[in-house]
């Protein structure tokens, strides 16, 4: 956990809304671990006031990547800064996903959603590297939400796509092919990340298939780092059904311990 | 005329209270104090306030419980915390090791929770005074609270006084006509400080689903767009009562926090600065240290209620 | 789904007044209307409150009148202005021209300013309503106004409706603990509507000068920071009470103004926004025209007070 | 007046705190005239809010330039505008200058202080082009703050640079070089621009002189328009001593008509 004020953006790439950056950071990528997030600041000024939460798409130490779409003002003003341009991040934060031990051999299946593949790459490339047999699903509305494909490939992590208007891929929901696959196949556990229906109906075909999955849950940040209470999600806990602060717990939490709204 | 930083007077002294330098932390918005260990040294600050206290533990409201504005953030997260018990046996111990002063925030569905919440904190050690949240608008319906009237402010004030062995710090609501008139009632109940302000009665409105942004339906606007109207507000007070004054809304920098202390706070609380930096804080000491180096004033104290209005 | 824009039904009902569209400009912020011909098409509006009005030509305060702060402006303009004779002659017959619903923003220092001022423009043409301006908070001292309680809300309110030919839309100030009880009070005093909100009573400190920034100390803060705590207080009033609502505070955009109808605004005005971009009220009414044609949205006014609350 | 949303930054260079831009705004600058200024927006977000005002440096059928000091945010955000970037103005406002007629062999003196100086280059532009003899007192703190000392050389316009310092040029302030140079010539006319206690000074001395000069004044400013009457200065006026909204009615005004605080 550090405030890296001096942050510097690499290289940029971009597939209309959708961009990736590389960021010299190298106190927040040594730490950082899949599933866990960053803090960033998008403007120097008051508006927009808060930092901006984005998964670590990548990590190394030198730094860490992001990947992201446009949903708003911040976004857009992150999606302008330029080669060379001063970041400030605030990270890495939060808990990971969990990688199975011993992970050698063992099948997983990472589902991404949208912009919600960004953990999925930097899971992937950590759970090839532990041995474990990854699998990506990779679903979007059309070809356009899933620009990120070629990094898989090249990475020798199996993809398979989706498309919910079929112009790539599966078509139809990620969700529906997931389960498709789950009819034939049996992975020791599924990652996922994306917008919550398709989490919501993931959690139950998941359940009803008796794996064990963990999913990546958003909400809107106040600070990041468990100090507002503002990110909470209702999570069976120790003691009862409570709101629980995602950003300290979470955002990774396994499935049975979700309630979905 | 310039001074080193190091041989400015940050010193404090609300005559109850004395603190290291005019520099709390507000509650809600530094949680138990404890999460910022990681980002700065908690003994450079006066003090920390922390999140609002229960006797209970409480779930809060369901979410969303957080909207940004134009320079501003709405929140209501309903005061969702760990109660009393645990606070004395899982955080106190830690904190009051920090080295700087801690105040609980002290809340209540009503007078005799408060007073209770009092007595209990009363028989921990570690304390250096109660802030009476007498002003959250995201517990009960449409903000309704303590201190948007004199008479409650008063009696809750009195009770509380006299339950407490401790300072009280009665925390004020803006959401009034007159905020002179409501700090009164609690400089009558015989409050050692009043802390203003809490934050802004707001909502914010999803055109897309036509339903409020936050589950609450209303919520509490705090952060820079706020600060004129609670630098106004500090400054009646300040101006018209003798009752030292805590300033908070919207600080985000040294420059910010001395303009509270010239409009006459006494000192000054940061609040959702520290969401933006978690070391907030401790750079809005450094800055005001710095500004009074650079002028030769060689005591912050000096700089309160200066202001010098035509 | 989708609508053609032209095919999308703006116009709008007070009941006492018919406009072509939602959007009015805000009084003190657009001028006499007149210095805005350069920029858009007056016709375009739904309608223009001028300037406020008082009897007499008036100086105004000192400067420095206008501080920006995060997201927002404080003024403390004084209400400088012509007065209503050179109003009636040199303004109002080309106003009356522009083709779009004349609103006069009426002040007065006293009740029978307020209803001399309805009385001579009573005698003139081209005027569709008065906006009594009861909550300037820049003319009195520490934003004084008769806005700030329900008595003299009540009086004025009834003593200006009983000597105007006109429609009365009482516009209030937000600086009070219920927004409610004062809208409350102009309908018992027989008001046709409301407008809130005025601004709100703020204040800016210069550190290096340790003097107000505003000559006139306290000014009254507008613009998108205070948007939040004007949309609550719009919201609260038009679901509580009868009257007619016009909403305001901070709209900068067609989403902004639609965010006031779904809370209950019958129409809206357009303030600060306009010293941004001087087309920003015409603007607005193209954004909501296309929001609405995009949506299949086929009246603007079926949109009114349809928030969807828990 | 028109609102030029897609003005152009064609050309910018700086010295320190003091930029220069050239813009692409055909519909400002074919109208604009000496002394008038433009409202340039400086963010597209609520903080800052306002636009800027800033006086027109010069001007031909493709647009305008600027020349400015850094003051605070609004400014520093501008000054970081790269070549390329969209401008929103809004202009020319105010009215400018009187030029005397016929100005042909006509003394006239420019007094800048600081970024004063801006719109004094226009001004000597013209009045060179109608065939005046335009004499500039630049002045500044020290040598740093008069930057375009060049700018005035190359357009052959006679200049005379001041530092309170004495790093450049006269020793002092350029008030007092101007009262030096006053007592053994007279110029038909001085215009002025820059701090206000520069132009409080020099109106009195060239009422002393019984010289008439034309100040351009500063004050903040809400609209540019008219419409707010934020920017008002006490101006003698026909009906008594008034607060005058200087954006309409000025920002020149003749030294006679206006009561310094
Ligand atoms: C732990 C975490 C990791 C994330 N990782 C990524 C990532 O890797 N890539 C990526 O593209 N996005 C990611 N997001 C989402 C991203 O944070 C939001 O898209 C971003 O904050 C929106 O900011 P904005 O200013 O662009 O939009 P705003 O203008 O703030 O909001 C645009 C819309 O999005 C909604 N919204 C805002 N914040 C959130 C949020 N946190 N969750 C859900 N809805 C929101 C708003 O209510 C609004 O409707 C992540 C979120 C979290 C909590
Ligand atoms: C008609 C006119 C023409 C101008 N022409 C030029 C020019 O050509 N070049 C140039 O460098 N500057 C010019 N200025 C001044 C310029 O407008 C201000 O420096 C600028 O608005 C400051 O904005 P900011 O956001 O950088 O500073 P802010 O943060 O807004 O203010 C910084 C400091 O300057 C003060 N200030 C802000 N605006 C003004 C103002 N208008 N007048 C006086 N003090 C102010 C503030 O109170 C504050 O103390 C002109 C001003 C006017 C009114
Ligand atoms: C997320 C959040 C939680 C808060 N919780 C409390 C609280 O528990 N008790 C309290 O007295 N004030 C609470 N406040 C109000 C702040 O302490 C402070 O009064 C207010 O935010 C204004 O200061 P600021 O603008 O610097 O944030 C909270 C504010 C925020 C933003
Ligand atoms: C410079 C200025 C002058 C104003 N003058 C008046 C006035 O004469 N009468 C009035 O009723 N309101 C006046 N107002 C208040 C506005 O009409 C409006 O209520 C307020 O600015 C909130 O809207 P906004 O945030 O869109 O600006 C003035 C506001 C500003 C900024
Ligand atoms: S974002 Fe603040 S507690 Fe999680
Ligand atoms: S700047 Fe608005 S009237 Fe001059």
């Amino acid at each position: 956990m550090a405030i890296e004020r001096d942050a510097r953006l690499r290289e940029a790439q971009s597939w209309g809304d959708f961009h990736r950056f590389v960021i010299d950071a190298p106190a927040v990528g040594r730490e950082a671990r899949p599933g866990q997030f960053v803090m960033v600041r998008v403007s120097d000024g008051t508006a927009p006031l808060l930092r901006r939460p984005l998964g670590i798409h990548d990590a190394d130490g030198n730094g860490f990547e992001l990947f992201f779409k446009v949903a708003g003002r911040g976004t857009e003003i992150l999606s302008q800064k330029k080669v060379g341009d001063r970041l400030d991040v605030l990270g890495p934060l939060g808990r990971g996903f969990t990688i199975p031990a011993p992970a050698e051999g063992t099948a997983v299946w990472l589902v991404g959603g949208g912009r919600g593949i960004a953990p999925l790459f930097f899971l992937a490339r950590r759970l090839a590297e532990a041995k474990a047999r990854p699998v990506v699903f990779y679903g979007g509305r059309t070809s356009a939400d899933i620009p990120i494909r070629g990094r898989f490939e090249r990475a020798g992590i199996e993809l398979i796509c989706s498309t919910d208007d079929g112009s790539f891929g599966f078509a139809g929901l990620v969700t529906a092919l997931v389960s498709r696959e789950l009819d034939k196949s049996r992975p020791a556990i599924v990652y996922a990340c994306g917008p919550d229906p398709m989490m919501k109906a993931l959690a139950a075909i998941t359940a009803r298939h008796g794996v064990p999955a963990e999913f990546s849950l958003e909400s809107v940040m106040g600070c990041g780092i468990g100090a507002c209470w503002g990110c909470v999600h209702r999570i069976r806990g120790a003691g009862g059904d409570d709101w629980v602060k995602i950003c300290e717990e979470g955002p990774v939490f396994p499935g049975e311990r979700i309630l979905w709204p | 005329m310039a001074l080193t930083a190091g041989s400015v007077d940050l010193t404090t002294d609300l005559g109850f209270l004395k603190l290291r330098n005019p520099v709390l932390t507000a509650s809600g918005t530094f949680g138990y104090g404890l999460e910022f260990g990681p980002y700065l040294d908690l003994a450079r600050l006066g003090g920390i306030v922390v999140k609002g206290l229960y006797y209970r533990p409480r779930g809060g409201n369901p979410p969303p419980r957080l909207v940004e504005t134009p320079s501003g953030l709405i929140n209501a997260i309903g005061l969702q915390g760990v109660g009393v018990e645990a606070f004395a046996a899982k955080v106190l111990p830690e904190l009051r090791r920090a080295g700087t002063a801690v105040v609980v925030n002290v809340c209540g569905a009503d007078d005799d929770e408060y007073a209770a919440v009092v007595e209990f904190l009363d028989r921990q050690e570690g304390i250096a005074a109660y802030e009476l949240n007498i002003s959250c608008p995201n517990v009960k319906k449409e903000g309704a609270c303590p201190a948007l009237a004199p008479r409650p402010t008063y009696d809750l004030v009195k009770r509380v006084k006299a339950a407490s062995r401790r300072p009280i710090i009665t925390k004020l609501s803006p959401n009034v006509t007159s905020i002179v008139e409501i700090a009164q009632a609690a400089a009558e109940a015989g409050t050692d400080a009043v802390a203003l302000v809490n934050t802004f009665l707001a909502m914010a409105v999803d055109l897309e689903t036509r339903r409020p942004k936050l589950g609450n339906v209303y919520g509490g606007l705090s952060g820079p767009a706020i600060k004129p109207i609670a630098l106004r507000m500090v400054h009646q007070v300040a101006s018209r009562l003798d009752v030292p004054v805590i300033g908070m809304g919207g600080i985000m920098t040294g420059v910010d926090a001395l303009e509270f202390l010239v409009a006459g706070a006494a000192a000054v609380e940061v609040g959702t600065a520290s969401f933006v930096d978690p070391d907030a804080a401790a750079r809005v000491v450094d800055e005001i240290e710095a500004w009074c180096a650079a002028r030769g004033v060689a005591a912050v104290r000096d700089l309160v209620g200066t202001l010098r209005t035509p």
